[in-house]
């Protein structure tokens, strides 16, 4: 049961993040590219790690896992933050 | 436990990084180059991790990925725009451009060349087979290093000489650094997000060193890694434009720089004096003497990698404020000879 | 089961190949910046499952430092040098 | 078993070959640099190839303590050079 829920889990991150990438190759300009991707890799992410937490026995590997999450969630938005600002920035200077 | 299911995953992973290595190097856009760099290091990281290699996937992850890109792109960031070298170098005349493919053949042939000797000088060595008189001799030693993970114990034990000199080189280094001029100019300050950032990822830095510092005894880690994630968090608070880094001044500083070579010779000179061979510590001392030795390493290879960033010798704080009031005092008298 | 991390972490390499892709393709920075940043996620998520796979616990830590390194490289590209020359 | 170590030895081969390459064609001593860095990489791998022994067991640790030293030595050579490049681009520009 608990291997059929965490393979469930596994293939919907490795989907959302293949979905992310074809987002950033496919669509047309940057900020439509920011937006899918942001969504795509962080719940890609957030489902891989929810699939793999559920073969961990230990507590602390569990908080380290969400840790890994938190901190990859919290790099993302802001770098996707500054690169919207420093492309504005650029088109206006242009 | 089979590896064929992983076969698929190790012919990407390797195409990734032969097409990484090649795109890199391919054009003339400095600046794609180093973005490309980057991203290599992060595969190589994974590189090191799929070959069981965790304590070399760690010092990548922060180094190769991390720092050396950061270091390049302040190096792109600070170049002046439009250098024309490439330019004129490609506007010479015919016969010395067929040269100049004719070089560009030959060197690439040779480069091949180099590979194939490469490849059967590998191919030779797999022949012999492993001889693993050297990693028995590690595992049958482990017990009297002071500590568990053979890595450490190789660099911190039984090859200290190694790391003694790896932490002159670093220092050397950074002399070096130093005797080329002053700091490059630092960064504008950082927007509220930016500073955002700065709040959460700092703090997290310096707790994982300290982390990775500790574990290092027992498990993939040690002074390097967490060195590298010390000036990691300095860099970051550079890049936000913050003037203090959380680097001392003037005789701290040097003592900082060299208080891993330091606490080496301390330790190894006087377990000399105590009749021990220089370095060879006794095993009931050794996994504290490892610490120490360490944990010193650690904060002078922060303090050197953190003023490889600067890319200079970073301005006294007294002499910095002399300057700026003998400028302010000179644009003075300038304005009063102007006014009347 | 193993197979199936095995067959993700492949997915997430392909994943991380297209994102090269994007890096080449440019045009501006901001897109080669969103790319490595999609590399390094991929990057850490091959990771966790390669702990799992290979039985390396000590590969978690490895993704930490990852993600956390990936952030301080978002900093360096938008890091805006002063302008003021020192000599 | 032994296939892993080959085909990454062999990747560490070619990644070499590409970095000497690019060190000794390119204009720009950015990218020389950049060059030399990918040519050390294709060395460790090359070492971390070798010391690989198959899936679930203990790799050598030596090239793994050798390839440590080295990325250290590689990140403060790659300063230093750096720090050689802005100095040079500066007394090119006074000129």
């Amino acid at each position: 049961m608990i291997n059929l829920l965490s393979a469930i889990l596994v293939l919907a991150g490795v989907f959302f993040y293949l979905a992310g990438s074809i987002g950033l190759l496919r669509l047309p300009d940057l900020y439509s590219r920011l937006h899918a991707l942001t969504k795509a890799d962080n719940l890609g992410l957030g489902l891989l790690i929810a699939g793999l937490a559920l073969h961990m026995q230990d507590v602390f590997i569990v908080l380290k896992l969400l840790l890994i999450w938190l901190a990859v969630l919290a790099a993302s938005a802001t770098s996707a933050h500054l690169i919207a600002r420093q492309a504005r920035r650029r088109e206006a200077g242009s | 436990m089979n590896t064929a299911s992983l076969l698929v995953f190790d012919a990407l992973l390797m195409l990734t990084l032969v097409g990484l290595a090649w795109a890199a190097l391919a054009g003339s856009d400095e600046r794609l180059s180093v973005i490309l760099f980057i991203a290599f290091g992060l595969v190589l990281a994974v590189a090191w991790a799929r070959l069981l290699a965790p304590d070399v996937a760690l010092a990548e992850a922060a180094i190769g990925a991390g720092l050396s890109g950061a270091l390049l792109l302040s190096a792109v960031g600070s170049r002046p725009r439009g250098a024309s070298r490439t330019r004129a170098s490609s506007m010479q005349n015919h016969t010395e451009e067929g040269n100049t493919r004719v070089l560009q053949w030959t060197i690439t042939l040779l480069c091949a060349a180099l590979a194939g000797i490469l490849a059967w000088a590998l191919l030779h060595a797999l022949d012999i087979g492993p001889t693993d008189m050297l990693p028995q001799a590690i595992s049958a030693n482990l017990a009297t290093s002071g500590v568990s993970n053979p890595v450490t114990a190789v660099l911190l034990n039984f090859r200290a000489y190694d790391t003694l000199l790896e932490l002159a080189v670093l220092l050397a280094a950074v002399l070096g650094i130093f005797a080329l001029g002053p700091a490059t100019p630092g960064y504008q300050p950082a927007g509220p997000v930016f500073d955002g950032l700065v709040r959460w990822l700092v703090p997290v830095l310096i707790l994982t060193a300290g982390y990775l510092l500790w574990v290092g005894a027992h498990a993939p880690g040690g002074a390097f890694q967490a060195g590298a994630m010390l000036a990691a968090a300095g860099v970051v608070l550079r890049l936000s434009g913050r003037s203090s880094i959380g680097l001392p001044n003037g005789l701290t500083l040097r003592i900082v720089m060299a208080a891993g070579v330091g606490m080496f010779l301390l330790v190894g000179l006087t377990l000399l004096v105590l009749g021990r061979p220089f370095l060879g510590y006794p095993p009931a001392w050794a996994g504290t003497l490892i610490l120490m030795i360490e944990t010193a390493a650690m904060l002078s290879i922060a303090a050197t990698l953190l003023l490889a960033f600067h890319g200079g010798r970073p301005k006294s704080h007294a002499l910095a404020a002399r300057t700026e009031s003998a400028n302010a005092a000179t644009s003075n008298t300038c304005n009063e000879e102007q006014t009347p | 089961m193993y197979e199936l991390f095995a067959f993700s972490a492949a997915g997430l390499m392909f994943t991380l190949l297209l994102g090269l892709l994007r890096v080449l393709r440019g045009p501006g920075t901001g897109d080669r910046m969103l790319a490595t940043q999609l590399i390094g996620t991929a990057g850490v998520g091959i990771l966790l499952l390669l702990s799992l796979l290979l039985d390396q616990p000590a590969l978690l830590d490895v993704a930490l430092v990852l993600a956390l390194l990936a952030a301080v490289a978002a900093a360096a590209f938008t890091g805006q040098q002063r302008e003021d020359h020192r000599d | 078993m032994m296939t892993a170590q080959w085909l990454y030895g062999l990747t560490g081969c070619l990644i070499v070959a590409l970095g000497l390459r690019g060190a000794l064609l390119h204009d720009s001593l950015l990218q020389r640099i950049v060059a030399i860095n990918v040519m050390g990489a294709g060395v460790f791998l090359l070492l971390i190839a070798v010391a690989y022994r198959g899936p679930g067991l203990a790799p050598d640790p030596l090239p793994h303590a050798l390839v440590l030293t080295g990325i250290v030595v590689a990140v403060s050579a790659t300063a230093l050079a750096l720090a050689l490049v802005r100095r040079l681009h500066a007394e090119r520009d006074d000129d």
